[in-house]
């Protein structure tokens, strides 16, 4: 049974190869089958693993081999599955999966090559992520860390004849190393102080931190992890890149750039809410930039035009929501709001892709409207979608951002306050979207127009599905409030630590559930009423414009950190090694010439001037006799 | 004995070979034979089986040494007959006696690496020095040839004034014309060491100035390049080599008296001497433009490297002279062999000889990185002894001297490779005179022994101590 | 006589020949006073044979010592005159080419 | 046996290869050389585990108390293998180019290799120093003959400098000879030296600067990239993939045993100057126009690294050095590959006149890209391994300089994948327009060390096996 | 003072300002008539410290050979007035100083040993007595002791012969 958890990545990995090496002589048809059914065996494996798990507990580490073995460092290639592991198998596989299948339609203009590389390296990116939950140490997490950003680096540029997506490729790729600095130095500062980056097991990383770890190596730790998370969760400062790794193809989007990949940060604080409980400026530190990152994600998502950037932006806000969960102590809840956002994230970016795909790779809502009769399915399962995240009960996106609004209150009202702020920002935005598509009149061409159409059973099917999850998924976790007994806390709680709750009485706590339903209501129905009419088609003015702009954040981004390092770099290269080093160098050459120049002017070739030398050179030798003891000092300073 | 009286005799042949014999290939035969005889003489004697003794009343001490280095002479002298004898018939009317000073020479050479009193060594530096002038100027109707004899005789005999003023000094000092006399023993007041009289010294200090002078050291150099370059080529090989070393194998014999611990003016004498020669060899060669006297101030820079041979004096030093004597000498009579072929001897004529004359252009390369001390070459040991001797030694200075050096024998490097860039990466076509294949044949054995040499220097050691 | 009147005499006999080495560009001239140089060395050495054998002297009338520094300016003599000949050839042998004797007339080998 | 094999192959067929004529008969015989040599490489790491058959000692100079010992242990079998496997993917990458008077090129080439096994394998000092010139003298007869357009000039200099260098060590070696009891030039009486005083520290930088000149780390540096940029490629391969490694492995065999004390109160200096060397030389790559002297910045960082990471002067840093040693020559060997392979077909090798190439070359477009991945150490590449033990000897060091030296990381991202987007993203432009697949040689070449690139990635575990004995001997000596 | 002691001063006077002459004179032929004067003053040393052979000798073969060569040859060449050209007087000048430099320091160096190390107190140099300079001991250690340097110095002879031939025959 354990044996099973090798399968897991091991049948991305087979499907990765095929179509990677196959991609030239497999047909489309081919390619598709068996990178979705990779993915699909996969998820029933994880299923399997998963019932395991949930009925007779964690699975034991499961070692493969020594990766590195240093003598004062061991370090396994070791999977783990336990409850937190399980729970993100299935989200990984099961969505991934669903976008597989998506894929197979959505990409079915490529050409057969690039379409076994897209599936190749959606593979690929699987078996990442499967390593980076899977791993029983954070070496192994840090491999998969660095797989998946590889993924997205490729499939961010997958359209490589566009010069602005590599750009955003390799944006993307460099800020999340940026981020894997800071967790590599975390590994390293671990290593350091306990010698082992096992999460588990007696000699673990965890059941020594408390006894080994000094209150300032924990907050350092924790801290810089949460620069990994950072980088790779889009959180401020280093979120810029997830909107513009909005140049991927829509699926992929979809996957990594909302469902999985970005969560991996949410992961990893989750795995090591040990160490976290153990330092509370980490926390709080966790807490307020997933809060100003939720607010100042959702401001700019406002003001967006293009349908995959407001995703972006609703996602950015979203993690930070994650995060604050996490930094308030509500780890169940932000695992709960991973798995809801999973859904209905995907959900809307696959609708999104589906709306994309009907209009012809037409992404600015200014030009759509209307949509709502020509592409019904999509309409559906999008509003579901938007109603989930909105947060309005009884779909998931209640249920998970509820509790981690409560958590939120009973640490601090403030907190809550802008928590709630940001719900209603949420609705407002995702509505605005949702109205400027769906209803009113087509602003498109005619032509668009013509062409409008409903798309393939192969991308509505995963549609509905997920549209399924997203209304039922938050049932998982209904909490005791409302009659439920949140199984997922249940499930999770061995691995989690759960914080000592200031428990909310009752009455408060519906209170809030209700302040925020109602705000989200009100922001829905202005949204709706605002753009279904009149949608905005000029470009923003005034604090708009700001917004429109994303705050010029990429802008002062460049001035303050790309275009000095650039004018340092040219500096660097241009003076110092020119006429710096190399300058010093070649000066050792040209004095040697110049030297070699001026002292032959000595051999003048008359005999007197030589013989003049020579008797010179003799009254030298006798002075130096006649001052031996003094210039012998002054020789011997010299040269010892 | 043996070579001192047999090569004086041979060059009594030679003169009169040039009456007896017509033709001139006949008399670079006669000069090889006498060599070969020579040799084998002074072999007979190294070995103990056929010496004329004579008593020299102590005037002459044979060493094992001295036997050694007139062999190696002899034999660099044999190799350079056999590749530039047909050049040295071209020059003058008179190449039966120019062979004949050259065996004089060698007459000379024999008594320098065995003499024992001021007097021999007086006698020994001029029976060498006197046929030089005669020999560089063997070209009358060249000007520079003229030029360059003039200036070496004048110069030559003021040193030769220089080193009787010592020597007289030395003898006022110590009553004894003896090499014992000579003392180096010199201590700073105070310190422990005897202090040896001082009209000792100063004499001693005239007799350095004017060694120094005939090695060409800096400050007495002046006259090498000159009269190197102005000499006819065949003949500035001759000098620069198997003189030179010989001049050298004098001063450290004299220098050598093991008795007597060297005083500190002598060690900053030696030190300061040691690098004015390699600044002023080293540096002014890089400026240069014809190849010729390139290996004048070369030759200047090698002896930079033999004086550390005086500095140092103990056993490798003088293992590092013959050494040094093998690896300068056949490296440099082959370079002025191959350079007496070239029709231009600037840098620029060389361009493009691997293409023209390969074999050649290799050989040359192998005798270059010879000088150069490049490993794998007879060379790189000359100079390794040569820095080794000064680390045994010790002393204040050592290890900087030793630094010192090496940075110029990098800055060699530079001119050095030079010609090699010209054979092998400049573009053009290297104009030579004709090349027998004798001649290809000679090269090559020479460069077998330096690389013979620069892989297992023991084998010529060994054959030292036999 | 003391020794260093000798000594200073010789000297001084010799810088003036140095002097001339230095000052003269006739060479003949040149060569001449490194002649003068050599007859100061030659006065020295006597006078120091004269000084070592005082010492022996005045044990030994039959005493030899000293000998040898007469005999050394003998040697010098030799090789003086033996000097001179190859001398005056090369500059006879210049003069023929340049009809000069100025030992800077030719100065074609230089840097 | 083994050792002496190593060396005596490449030197022999080398020496051979100067009388063949043909231009296809030279590089048959010399690939078949050079797989020879990795085949007796390949026994002689894998199977011979007596003592007898790693090592050969024979006498050689006895006056001068210098013998002929060479061995192979840990670190000698890695360089050993490397240089082996070197070769012949760099004949063989390079198979369909054609050089004027082929014989002599690979007679060159063989030598230096013959002169590269010499040092990884000598245990003695003044034959360490021989073969230390000679893997240099053919590198500046091959750069000078068959380099580019200022070829002359920058070899030049790229030699002066080298040589330098090496008399300076010479100079320390013939110190440490001195010292030692018996006169000897044997590793192991080098070792069992303890030198103390102000004087071993000037030996110290005797052996330093020329070893950091060879490396080079800053400020030493500025001969490699002109070198590089000049040379013909398949020497750059040799020169950046192997032998900069000399100066490398020559720190950690020569110089830390030897200087213990020195190399303490030095090391703060020296991973100072290596780390700004890693952030100076990142920042210019980023800049650089030319795909070989990107690759020769890069190279000078991540030797930068590995110098630092020997003076943190812990067992995990210097393991991790010794792999990357290893790893670097695999991956910066592909690197070049790639660059010679467009450069041959496209004529040049500007940034600016390059893109597209990955609609023209896919398969060449994969196979740089994975090697890209391993030159910024991306896990599951071999480079990673060793960075990440590099990273942690050097941050068990001092926290801050490996916090700083981390953002090498970074900029390491940057400038690999500007090249990666450079050359093979974007639109083809008119140098790229007629470009197509590289040949099935250079194909298979990369496709093997791409194969090494992950496997040793994956399980990095026997090489690193390989160094317990060294680092044990290094670290036993502190 | 005694009849010596003047002597020896004349000498040493008269040997001084003729070698001073040699310097000073334009004509060539002067410099050499007053060469062949300081060679005389020199014998005159010679016979004062009783070195009779080297005195004679001195006379036949610098005075009488060596500078009939001199003189021979200057003759030959018709060098009546040397046309010494005034550009160098620089060279001249550092010539002299050079040489004033030399003496002064030499002669500092004897002062040193005459005065600090007092190496030279009570040496003489013996004037009228002993034999040695006489040429029945000078012949018996020539043709003795320095029977080697002697024969050798044929070879000088020789070298010297061949080479005034080599250099000197017009042809």
């Amino acid at each position: 049974m354990s044996k099973l958890v090798y399968l897991v990545p091991l049948f991305p990995l087979i499907g990765f190869l095929i179509n990677g090496l196959g991609r030239k002589s497999l047909s489309k048809s081919a390619i598709g089958v068996i990178g979705s059914g990779a993915i699909l065996a996969s998820f029933v494996t994880s299923l399997v693993l998963f019932f395991e798990v949930k009925n007779h507990g964690a699975i034991p580490v499961q070692q493969l081999f020594t990766f590195i073995d240093v003598q004062t460092l061991k370090i396994a290639f070791a999977f783990q599955v336990d409850q937190l592991s399980s729970l993100f198998l299935l989200i990984i596989t099961g969505i991934g999966f669903l976008i597989h299948l998506y894929s197979t339609a959505y990409m079915n203009n490529e050409e057969p090559q690039h379409y076994g590389r897209y599936f190749a390296y959606l593979n690929l990116f699987v078996f990442s992520m499967l390593l980076l939950v899977l791993g029983a140490n954070y070496v192994i997490m840090f491999i998969g860390w660095e797989g998946v950003g590889l993924c997205s680096y490729l499939l961010i540029g997958y359209w490589f004849k566009n010069d602005s997506y590599n750009y955003a490729a390799k944006k993307a790729f460099v800020m999340n190393r940026i981020g894997d600095l800071g967790f590599l130095l975390a590994i390293f500062w671990i290593i350091v102080r306990l010698g082992t980056v096992e999460y588990g097991g007696v000699d673990g990383v965890f059941a020594n931190a408390a006894a080994k770890l000094s209150s300032f190596d924990v907050t350092l730790i924790t801290i810089l992890l949460f620069v990994g998370a950072m980088g790779k969760s889009a959180q401020i400062p280093l979120y810029t890149w997830l909107p513009d790794a909005m140049a991927g193809p829509t699926p992929v989007s979809a996957l990594i750039h909302a469902a999985t990949m970005v969560t991996a940060g949410i992961y990893m604080i989750a795995r090591s809410n040990v160490l976290y409980s153990m330092s509370h400026i980490a926390m709080n530190l966790v807490a307020i930039i997933g809060l100003v990152t939720a607010l100042f994600a959702a401001t700019i998502a406002i003001k967006q035009n293009d349908i995959k950037k407001v995703l972006a932006y609703s996602t950015v806000s979203q993690l930070g929501y994650m995060f604050l969960g996490l930094g308030v102590g509500a780890y169940t809840g932000s695992v709960f709001h991973v798995m809801t956002h999973a859904f209905f994230k995907a959900l809307l970016f696959l609708g999104a892709g589906s709306v994309i795909h009907a209009m012809h790779h037409e992404q600015d809502i200014r030009n759509m409207g209307g949509l709502k009769k020509k592409l019904p399915i999509t309409h559906i399962t999008f509003l579901l979608g938007c109603l989930a995240i909105a947060g309005i009960p009884p779909f998931s996106g209640f249920f998970s951002k509820d509790e981690i609004l409560a958590a939120a209150y009973a640490h601090s009202p403030i907190y809550w306050g802008v928590g709630v702020a940001t719900a209603g920002l949420t609705a407002f935005y995702m509505f605005r979207l949702y109205a400027t598509t769906f209803l009113g009149t087509f602003r498109g061409t005619h032509d668009q127009e013509h062409h409008l159409h409903e798309s393939p059973a192969a991308m509505t099917v995963p549609l509905i599905i997920l549209a399924a999850l997203s209304v039922l998924g938050g049932f998982i976790g209904v909490p005791e409030i409302l009659g439920g007994h949140h199984e997922l806390h249940h499930f999770l709680a061995p691995v989690l630590t759960t914080e000592k709750h200031h428990e909310i009485e009752h009455g408060t706590e519906f209170m809030l559930m209700g302040v925020s339903v109602a705000l989200a209501a009100i922001a829905i129905a202005v949204a709706i009423l605002k753009y279904s009419k009149k949608p905005e088609l000029q470009d923003a003015t005034g604090f708009g414009k700001l917004l429109a702009n994303k705050w010029y954040i990429d802008e002062l981004y460049d001035m303050v950190v790309v275009k000095p390092l650039n004018a340092i770099a040219v500096f660097f290269k241009n003076i110092i090694e020119k006429s710096g080093i190399d300058g010093l160098v070649n000066g050792v050459g040209k004095f040697v010439n110049y030297s070699s120049r001026q002292l032959r002017l000595l051999q003048s070739g008359q005999v007197n001037a030589y013989v003049l030398m020579m008797v010179l050179s003799i009254v030298v030798m006798l002075l130096i006799w006649l001052q031996e003891g003094v210039i012998f000092r002054v020789f011997a300073k010299l040269f010892y | 004995m043996n070579a001192i009286i047999l090569s004086a005799l041979l060059g009594v042949v030679m003169m009169f070979s040039g009456i007896v014999l017509k033709s001139k290939p006949a008399i670079v035969s006669t000069a090889l034979a006498s060599l070969v005889l020579l040799l084998i003489g002074n072999l007979l004697e190294t070995y103990g089986i056929f010496s004329i003794r004579v008593n020299t009343h102590d005037m002459l001490d044979f060493t094992k040494f001295g036997y050694f280095f007139n062999t190696l002479a002899i034999a660099a002298t044999l190799l350079y007959v056999i590749l530039s004898g047909k050049d040295v018939i071209k020059v003058g009317n008179y190449p039966a006696d120019c062979f004949a000073l050259i065996f004089f020479v060698l007459c000379g050479v024999s008594i320098l690496s065995s003499f024992n009193n001021l007097l021999m060594m007086f006698i020994g530096i001029e029976i060498m020095s006197i046929p030089l002038y005669i020999l560089t100027g063997a070209d009358k109707k060249n000007l520079k040839s003229n030029e360059a004899s003039l200036k070496y005789f004048l110069m030559g005999a003021f040193s030769t004034g220089l080193m009787l003023m010592g020597i007289a000094l030395i003898y006022g000092a110590s009553g004894s014309f003896g090499i014992e006399a000579v003392k180096l023993a010199n201590a700073v007041p105070g310190g422990a060491l005897p202090q040896a009289p001082i009209l000792d010294v100063i004499g001693l200090m005239f007799v350095f100035a004017s060694l120094l002078f005939k090695v060409s050291a800096a400050p007495f150099h002046f006259w090498t390049p000159d009269v190197y370059d102005g000499a006819p080529s065949v003949f500035t090989s001759f000098m620069s080599t198997i003189v030179k070393a010989a001049a050298f194998v004098a001063f450290i014999h004299l220098f050598e008296n093991k008795a007597t611990e060297m005083g500190n003016i002598w060690k900053m004498l030696m030190v300061l001497t040691i690098i004015a020669t390699l600044l002023v060899g080293n540096i002014t060669a890089v400026f240069q433009q014809s190849v010729k006297r390139m290996l004048a101030y070369s030759s200047i820079a090698q002896a930079g490297f033999m004086l550390f041979a005086l500095y140092s004096r103990n056993d490798m030093a003088k293992e590092g002279i013959l050494l040094y004597t093998v690896a300068y000498s056949v490296a440099t009579v082959g370079i002025f062999a191959i350079l007496i072929k070239m029709k231009d001897y600037t840098f620029d004529g060389y361009n493009g000889l691997a293409k023209t004359q390969p074999l050649l252009a290799a050989c040359n390369t192998v005798f270059l990185l010879s000088l150069a001390g490049i490993p794998l070459t007879a060379g790189f040991f000359a100079k390794y002894w040569m820095l080794a001797s000064v680390v045994k030694a010790g002393g204040a200075f050592a290890i900087w001297l030793v630094i010192i050096a090496v940075l110029f024998a990098a800055v060699s490097v530079y001119y050095y490779f030079r010609v090699i860039q010209s054979m092998y990466f400049k573009e053009g076509n290297a104009e030579t005179t004709e090349i027998s294949q004798g001649f290809k044949i000679g090269l090559l054995v020479m460069a077998a022994i330096i690389l013979y040499v620069g892989i297992n220097p023991d084998g010529l050691l060994q054959w030292f101590y036999l | 006589m003391p020794i260093q009147y000798y000594i200073y005499l010789a000297l001084a006999l010799f810088s003036i020949g140095v002097i001339g080495v230095l000052v003269r560009k006739n060479a003949i001239i040149v060569f001449m006073c490194i002649e003068l140089m050599l007859n100061a060395v030659n006065l020295l050495l006597v006078a120091f044979s004269k000084m070592h054998h005082g010492v022996a002297f005045a044990i030994d009338k039959a005493s030899t010592v000293g000998i040898d520094g007469q005999l050394f300016v003998f040697f010098i003599m030799v090789v003086a005159a033996a000097e001179v000949s190859v001398g005056l050839a090369i500059i006879v042998m210049m003069y023929r080419n340049t009809h000069s004797v100025d030992v800077n007339f030719l100065n074609r080998l230089k840097n | 046996m083994v050792p002496l094999l190593l060396i005596l192959l490449p030197l022999i067929s080398g020496l051979l290869s100067f009388f063949m004529k043909g231009s296809n008969a030279a590089k048959a015989w010399a690939l078949l050389s050079s797989i020879l040599t990795l085949i007796v490489a390949v026994i002689g790491v894998c199977s011979c585990t007596k003592y007898g058959c790693l090592n050969y000692d024979t006498a050689w100079l006895p006056s001068l108390g210098s013998r002929f010992t060479i061995g192979l242990d840990g670190m000698g079998k890695m360089l050993a293998l490397l240089t082996a496997i070197s070769f012949p993917v760099v004949f063989g990458a390079t198979y369909r180019n054609n050089y004027k008077n082929p014989g002599s090129f690979y007679a060159l080439m063989l030598l230096t290799q013959a002169g590269l096994m010499g040092v990884f394998l000598s245990l003695d000092g003044l034959l360490f120093y021989f073969f230390w010139e000679l893997a240099l003298i053919p590198v500046y007869f091959l750069c000078s003959t068959w380099g580019g357009e200022k070829r002359i000039a920058v070899t030049f200099k790229f030699f002066i400098y080298t040589f330098i260098g090496s008399l300076l060590m010479l100079v320390g070696i013939l110190y440490l000879y001195f010292q030692t009891p018996e006169h000897s030039f044997a590793i192991k009486d080098f070792y069992a030296l303890h030198l103390v005083g102000k004087q071993q520290h000037l030996i110290f930088w005797l052996f330093f600067i020329a070893f950091a000149i060879k490396m080079p780390i800053f400020p030493f540096h500025t001969w490699q990239p002109d070198a590089y940029e000049q040379s013909p490629t398949s020497v750059t391969m040799v020169l950046s993939g192997v032998m900069v490694k000399m100066g490398i492995f020559a720190v950690i065999r020569w110089l830390v045993p030897i200087f213990p004390e020195a190399t303490k109160y030095y090391s703060h200096t020296i991973i100072i100057l290596s780390v700004i060397g890693m952030i100076y030389a990142s920042l210019i790559a980023i800049k650089q126009d030319d795909v070989k002297r990107l690759i020769a910045y890069s190279s000078i960082a991540h030797i930068g690294l590995m110098c630092a990471a020997i003076f943190a002067g812990n067992a995990i840093g210097l393991k991790g050095v010794m792999v990357q040693m290893f790893n670097h020559g695999i991956n910066v060997i592909g690197l070049w590959i790639v660059a010679d392979a467009i450069e041959q077909q496209l004529g040049t090798r500007k940034f600016s006149e390059l893109g597209g190439l990955a609609q023209k070359a896919p398969t060449l477009a994969i196979l740089l890209v994975v090697m890209a991945l391993a030159n910024i150490a991306l896990p599951l590449t071999n480079a990673f391994v060793g960075e990440f033990l590099m990273f942690n000897g050097l941050f068990q060091y001092n926290v801050y300089i490996a916090a700083v030296a981390g953002i090498s990381i970074i900029l390491g991202a940057v400038y690999t994948l500007n090249m990666v987007q450079k050359i093979f993203y974007g639109n083809t432009v008119e140098s790229t327009i007629n470009a197509t697949e590289v040949s099935g040689n250079v194909q298979w070449v990369l496709v093997a060390l791409v194969v090494i690139v992950i496997a040793l990635g994956v399980y990095p575990q026997p090489l690193i096996n390989l160094t317990n004995s060294t680092v044990a001997a290094v670290i036993g000596v502190h | 003072m005694n009849t010596t002691q003047i002597l020896f001063w004349f000498l040493s006077g008269l040997a001084l300002v003729s070698a001073l002459m040699v310097l000073l004179s334009k004509n060539p032929i002067h410099s050499i008539l007053w060469l062949i004067l300081v060679f005389f003053s020199i014998s005159g040393h010679y016979i004062l410290l009783n070195a009779q052979f080297l005195a004679i000798v001195n006379l036949i073969v610098y005075a009488g050979a060596i500078m009939v060569l001199f003189l021979f040859v200057v003759m030959l060449m018709n060098l009546s007035k040397e046309k010494e050209d005034q550009k160098n007087v620089w060279m001249k000048l550092s010539g002299i100083i050079a040489g004033g430099c030399f003496l002064v320091s030499t002669c500092n160096v004897i002062f040193n040993a005459q005065v600090v190390s007092k190496e030279l107190a009570g040496k003489t140099a013996l004037l009228k007595e002993g034999s040695i300079g006489l040429i029945g001991p000078l012949g018996k250690a020539l043709f003795n002791d320095y029977v080697v340097p002697f024969e050798i110095s044929s070879v000088l002879f020789l070298s010297a012969m061949v080479g005034a031939v080599v250099i000197g025959k017009k042809d």
